[in-house]
């Protein structure tokens, strides 16, 4: 167990990463919005912590860094990433459709070019030796675990309340909503925001796991990636991005675990050693065509909700 | 066999001229309107009369090109929708709108979003204010729900109700929203002559019940007739008739247009 | 699609999802069930082959430069095992593909540290994946050799890092002197470096720095692209416009070579010096018969005459049919160092006597002892910091065939 | 010295430009008939550059599954340049019946052919570097026979070189795109796909086969795309499987600029980018790859159909 925990501790908790990382996306999804702009959110968070961690809070006793920091870091990024989310969404969010997501890309594109620019965020190499506040990868858990939970009891809770209902309603026909008082700006700008705020946490943190920030996190791949997890989990349910985050970061590595088996003729090793990204490919098509709901549904929740409602 | 109406000196809505284009087609051209406080009025006239693009005008769905609209006597002609909503006219649309994915109880509850102010983290939280707020909606919305008999189906998706149903559940969201007017575009399309009866009965009851004032537009001249205060008709984008429904029907330019556009079809 | 059907379908990918999981974990046991974490794998009776790690980018838009990686560390276990292996234990590389992304390096090195087992690793292929990879590497206290990490700040990330890529300080001077020297009246340089790449973003400040405070040149412009550029109009444009004597180019192989051709083809006759991204064989078929004249510093010659790189010469060249490359020469260093080292290692107390985690310690303080090796990059040795400590530098100027079709880097005296 | 830094600049702007709208059709076709974002239209490019290398007798190189593979023979490179792009073409049939057709079949959402497209992306590109590596790929010097490297045209003080592939690019998308315009305005063929981008549903009752129609789109915007790619691969050279995926994401940019599904727009849009981008100065190149999309961005403020889009009308 400890061998399999020291090997795959980082791959669990980029899975995790992940899942929020879907999650932030599946937010103004909830109001019909497909936004993706959370790549550059993350970006922003990830730059914050690695700036903050090896330039401002670089006095700590001990070897570890402290995981107080780290959630501070987390806390300025994310109200960093919703203050410019406003902004950006203000501007952005009256575009819709295939509009918005190409605004959105345009912005993290602008936003990645500006990284490599700038001195603060070390142009193309980036900022590295950031401080780990943990001595194994896997205990990044403590933190990656409870923000999922967290993000997601948030994400249910919010389909279940009057604001969520009012970002259900304009994703469903917002015309309706809007003549039943419903103001779609703010509503859009909010989920757009808690978005942004759930991917610079998410980025923050990303950047200890990864030891280093560059600008090659925050890119039109990762935003598609984020997409990816969305619409192969489900987009209709908080629970799909979550399966979709946790599905998609798992395969290629499994893929490559894969090759690995003693005994595979050599050309399948081989095939599965390099050309697992086609397989990955491959089933991502796959995945698209025979789930075009996404593998997780609502309906698969539907039998136990009837059946548990005492107000049926 | 009308219910006396409670006319109000003032008008509760009122439109003063106007107009609106699409492109070069002018779908609604000088109209004023005034609808009395409580009386049940009708709008109808031919398909592409403009009717709905009225609504859609009172509703702030459209800004007119010209002229002023008025609620309650405040004005109201560059509103969004939202805050036109906020005032207190709620309306249905001609192609039912409401939210699919979401259950019978969920859309009521989501109507009475202008009556409710619990914010995202509270609710989210689940702090005893929005608990409660959250029960009373819950509440107020099952006893609209039990007025059109879909009780047991209140968790059921709204998208996969019959027509009928989807058509009353779509009048009983505008009413969560506890409007003083409502816009009702062609409620009984698609409904037969019993179910029409009862939908006549149930708008009655509900702007008696509520102190409510509604405008209909509709089709069924049996339905309009009987339901009606007031009517007006609208041809080309023109008001080309107002008044009473027998003054009403005797007009002649009202005979010409429906004869001329060979629409009036007695559905 | 009823929702039966889809639930059922929705369990069989679960089902076969777990599947893979699960495949993955006895894959992650099997290899190895014999060897316990605190024994040697020299240590089985049968005298298993030593692993080395080899985690560069096999895959993704580097893999240019992993597969010629790849080619290197082949010939470097070959050449070993044929000279006796570590006192007679053979070694076996373990690849693992890190693929061009920084997850894709750390899953890479944490399946050669834990699940391979390997005594030491050589890797990764970019500077950016190293700051993400080496740190698991040197908490777990493997010790690694980068090949190709040029960045600084390399060998500073902690005691079990080294690196066999002289950084761009060493290597990048060297051929703006030898350009001076081919053209003594050069005036104006002008600076051009892909901005999204660490190396060469790290190469063009020292390059800079040395035109204008070494050399008091005027550095009349500088102009930035992308590694994944393919259009230069503009920069070459501007470049010409700013009527330059010396265009001193920072990048990968295929967009500097562009920015050559298209500087050339626009009726730029001045002299040009390549960064060290320059030095592969690889930019001759961009460019062609416009390659022709470049300086390129070079920490690899294949040149160098020492029997140690005869033999990488010539198993590369019967290989792959063209000479090898800086790449491939500093990831068969790698390889060859870590054996080496391990040869020391077993000659002091056998390895098969030692536990794994021995293995890795000594076999670091070997490497930074201030051994010498005799590569195909010369006698090089490491500090105490892990950095390289390089005699021969070179500088070579491409030389091409009349038809663009074959060329080759003509080394310089300096 | 300005006069003919502008001409210069505007040359520039036109040559790469014109590729951009070459490419950017591709997207566009397909838009206007699925209104879907088809991303493997990149990967689409990328291997139109390769098919085209290959027929013109070009050897590949030591990595991958087809090392030093070379075929017998060695087409000149205009026909190749048309067979291997009719290859191209017949590759996005196939990914049409593969990633596309299924999902309407279903009525899935249209997001998810964002999707499904990827992972043919994904599947394309590294099947390239499965089987020929990830080596760069030049075509011969004497693709275009003895023409010059370069032509001047200004005078021999004030020079304006243009190179002689980037007039050659500028000429053959220009053809491309007259030729396309012809075909879509003037036959049968061509007025029904644009019935069919109009409004699908009539389409179908007037008799259309809409079936053949997407097919014969995807073919189009296949041979487009790889036209596009040949051209910036003779151009430069064939950087690698990856060779298409900055193009991809511009070429997105260019759709939008244009308005989605609109023609001309992606003509429009193209040089427009193209010219912006030439127009950076020399200081700010470092920005260069974000001026597309700053341009995008406020663009899309200003008017959010694009620039020759028509507008949404809410529909009540």
């Amino acid at each position: 167990m400890a061998d399999f925990l020291s090997t795959y501790g980082s791959l669990i908790v980029s899975m995790i990463l992940a899942a929020m990382l879907g999650l932030s996306l599946y937010l103004p999804l909830m109001s019909g919005q497909l936004s993706l702009a959370g790549a550059g959110f993350y970006a922003l968070g990830g730059y914050i912590a690695a700036i903050l961690s090896t330039k401002v809070f670089t006095t700590y006793s001990g070897d570890l860094y402290p995981v107080s920091y780290v959630l501070i870091e987390m806390i300025v990024a994310g109200i960093a990433a919703g203050a410019l989310a406003v902004i950006v969404g203000i501007l952005a969010l009256r575009l819709r459709g295939v509009y918005l997501a190409l605004a959105t890309i345009a912005f993290v594109e602008i936003l990645r070019v500006l990284s490599l620019n700038i001195d603060i965020t070390g142009g193309a190499i980036g900022i590295f030796g950031v401080p780990q506040p943990f001595g194994t990868p896997i205990e990044y858990l403590w933190i990656a675990l409870p923000m999922l939970l967290l993000s997601m009891l948030f994400v249910y809770r919010l389909e279940r309340v009057r604001t969520g209902r009012a970002l259900i309603a304009i994703r469903e026909d917002e015309l309706a909503a809007e003549s039943i008082g419903i103001n779609p700006t703010y509503h859009k700008v909010l989920a757009f925001m808690l978005s942004a705020i759930l991917a610079g946490c998410v980025g923050a943190l990303s950047a200890h796991v990864l030891n280093t920030w560059n600008a090659r996190q925050g890119t039109f791949d990762a935003a598609i990636g984020h997409l990816a997890f969305v619409l192969v989990g489900g987009s209709r349910t908080f629970a799909g991005p979550v399966v979709g985050g946790l599905a998609l970061t798992l395969l290629p590595e499994a893929l490559r675990q894969l090759a690995g088996i003693n005994g595979l003729p050599p050309w399948l090793a081989q095939f599965l050693r390099e050309g697992r990204l086609i397989l990955y490919g491959l089933l991502i098509v796959l995945g698209a065509i025979n789930f075009p709901q996404g593998l997780i549904t609502p309906a698969m929740f539907k039998h136990h909700r009837a059946a548990k409602d005492p107000t049926t | 066999m009308t219910d006396a109406p409670i006319l109000s000196a003032s008008p509760i809505l009122s439109a003063s001229s106007v107009t609106h284009a699409f492109g070069g087609l002018i779908a609604v051209d000088g109209v004023s309107i005034s609808v009395q406080r409580g009386e049940i009025f009708g709008l109808i006239g031919p398909n592409g009369a403009g009717k709905t693009t009225l609504f859609n005008i009172m509703t702030g769905l459209i800004a007119p090109n010209r002229g002023k609209l008025f609620f309650e006597g405040r004005e109201t002609t560059r509103l969004p929708p939202y805050r036109i909503a906020e005032r207190g006219i709620g309306r249905t649309f001609q192609n039912i709108r409401l939210f699919g994915e979401l259950s019978v109880l969920e859309n009521v509850m989501t109507g009475r979003h202008t009556r409710t102010h619990s914010n995202v983290l509270s609710g989210v939280l689940g702090l005893p204010a929005a608990r409660a707020e959250e029960r009373a909606t819950r509440q107020q919305a099952m006893q609209l729900i039990d007025r059109i008999g879909l009780t047991d189906r209140a968790h059921v998706r709204a998208g996969s109700l019959p027509y009928g149903d989807q058509r009353r559940l779509e009048i009983v969201r505008a009413l969560a929203l506890e409007p003083r007017l409502l816009l009702l575009d062609e409620p009984a399309a698609g409904m037969n002559t019993r179910e029409k009866q009862a939908l006549s009965d149930f708008i009655r009851q509900v702007r008696n019940q509520y102190h409510l004032t509604i405008v209909i537009i509709e089709h069924h001249m049996p339905l309009v007739m009987g339901l009606c205060d007031r009517i007006a008709v609208m041809n080309f984008g023109q008001l080309i008739a107002i008044g009473v429904p027998a003054a009403v029907q005797r007009n002649p330019a009202v005979i010409e247009a429906y004869l001329g556009s060979r629409k009036f079809v007695d559905r | 699609m009823s929702k039966q059907r889809s639930f059922v379908v929705n369990l069989m990918v679960a089902v076969s999802a777990s599947a893979l999981i699960l495949a993955a974990c006895s894959s992650a046991t099997t290899p190895n069930a014999a060897v316990s974490p605190t024994t040697a794998p020299g240590a089985d009776a049968k005298g298993d082959a030593i692993p080395i790690g080899i985690g560069v980018a096999q895959t993704s838009n580097v893999a240019l430069f992993g597969q010629d990686q790849v080619a290197g560390a082949k010939i470097a276990e070959k050449w070993i095992n044929d000279n006796g292996g570590i006192n007679g234990t053979p070694i076996k590389l373990v690849l693992q593909d890190t693929a061009g992304d920084e997850n894709g390096a750390i899953n890479a090195f944490q399946s050669l540290i834990n699940q391979s087992k390997v005594v030491a690793i050589v890797g990764p292929t970019l500077s950016q994946q190293a700051f993400a990879a080496d740190p698991i590497a040197d908490k777990a206290k493997v010790p690694v050799v980068a090949p190709s990490n040029t960045a600084k700040g390399i060998p500073q990330i902690g005691p079990y890092i080294q690196r066999v890529s002289a950084p761009v300080n060493a290597v990048a001077p060297n051929a703006l002197k030898a350009a001076l020297k081919a053209n003594p009246d050069i005036k104006k340089v002008a600076v051009a470096y892909a901005q999204n790449d660490a190396f060469s973003k790290s190469e063009t400040v020292v390059f800079q720095s040395v035109v204008t405070s070494e050399l008091k040149l005027e550095l009349v412009t500088v102009q930035t692209f992308q590694t994944t550029d393919t259009d230069f109009t503009t920069q070459a444009t501007n470049l010409l416009n700013a009527k330059v004597d010396l265009v001193v180019i920072s990048g990968l192989a295929a967009d500097s070579g562009n920015l050559v051709k298209q500087l050339r083809d626009l009726g730029y006759k001045g002299l040009i010096v390549g960064g060290n991204g320059l030095n592969t064989p690889n930019l001759f078929t961009v460019c062609k018969a416009q390659c022709d004249g470049i300086f390129v510093a070079q920490a690899y010659s294949a040149d160098t005459d020492n029997p140690v790189n005869k033999a990488f010469r010539d198993a590369y060249m019967a290989d792959q049919k063209k000479t090898p490359s800086q790449f491939a020469g500093q990831t068969f260093t790698g390889v060859q160092v870590i054996a080496e080292a391990l040869r020391a290692v077993d000659k002091k107390s056998k390895l098969s006597g030692m536990t794994l985690e021995q293995i890795r310690t000594e076999l670091n303080s070997t490497l930074k002892s201030g051994m010498k090796f005799t590569t195909p990059l010369g006698v090089i040795s490491f500090d105490n910091q892990g950095e390289i400590l390089q005699t021969q530098f070179y500088v070579a100027q491409v030389k091409m065939d009349a038809d663009g079709k074959a060329g080759k880097f003509v080394f310089l005296n300096n | 010295m300005d006069a003919t830094l502008l001409l210069q600049q505007i040359l520039n702007g036109l040559a790469i430009g014109s590729v951009f709208a070459l490419f950017a059709l591709g997207y566009t076709l397909v838009f206007s008939i699925l209104r879907v974002i088809n991303f493997s239209h990149a990967a689409v490019f990328t291997l139109g550059a390769y098919f085209t290398y290959a027929l013109t007798g070009g050897a590949f190189g030591f990595n991958g599954l087809l090392a030093n593979a070379q075929l017998p023979f060695g087409l000149p490179f205009p026909v190749a340049l048309v067979l291997g792009n009719i290859l191209a073409g017949l590759t996005a049939m196939g990914i049409e019946r593969l990633a596309f057709k299924p999902l309407r079949a279903r009525g899935a959402d249209p997001l998810l052919a964002l999707v499904s497209s990827l992972g043919v992306a994904v599947v394309i590109v590294n099947l390239i570097q499965y089987l020929v590596g990830a080596e760069l790929y030049t075509f011969p010097a004497e693709t275009y026979g003895a023409l010059p490297p370069a032509v001047n045209f200004g005078t021999a003080e004030h020079p304006v070189q243009v190179r002689t592939t980037q007039l050659i690019m500028f000429v053959v998308s220009l053809v491309v795109l007259i030729a396309l315009t012809l075909f879509i305005n003037r036959t049968k063929i061509g007025t029904a796909l644009r019935a069919v981008a109009e409004d699908e549903t009539t389409a179908r009752l007037l008799g259309i086969d809409t079936d053949k129609l997407i097919l014969l789109t995807f073919f189009l915007s296949g041979f487009l795309g790889g036209i596009a790619g040949t051209l910036v691969g003779a151009s430069v050279s064939i950087s690698g499987p990856y060779f298409g995926i900055a193009f991809g994401l511009k070429g997105l940019a260019v759709i939008i600029l244009g308005g989605l599904g609109s023609i001309p727009g992606a003509v429009v849009g193209g040089l427009a980018i193209g010219l912006a981008e030439s127009f950076v100065p020399g200081q700010y190149v470092a920005y260069k790859e974000a001026v597309a999309f700053a341009f995008l961005f406020i663009a899309l403020l200003i008017r959010p159909q694009g620039l020759l889009g028509r507008a949404v009308i809410r529909k009540v």
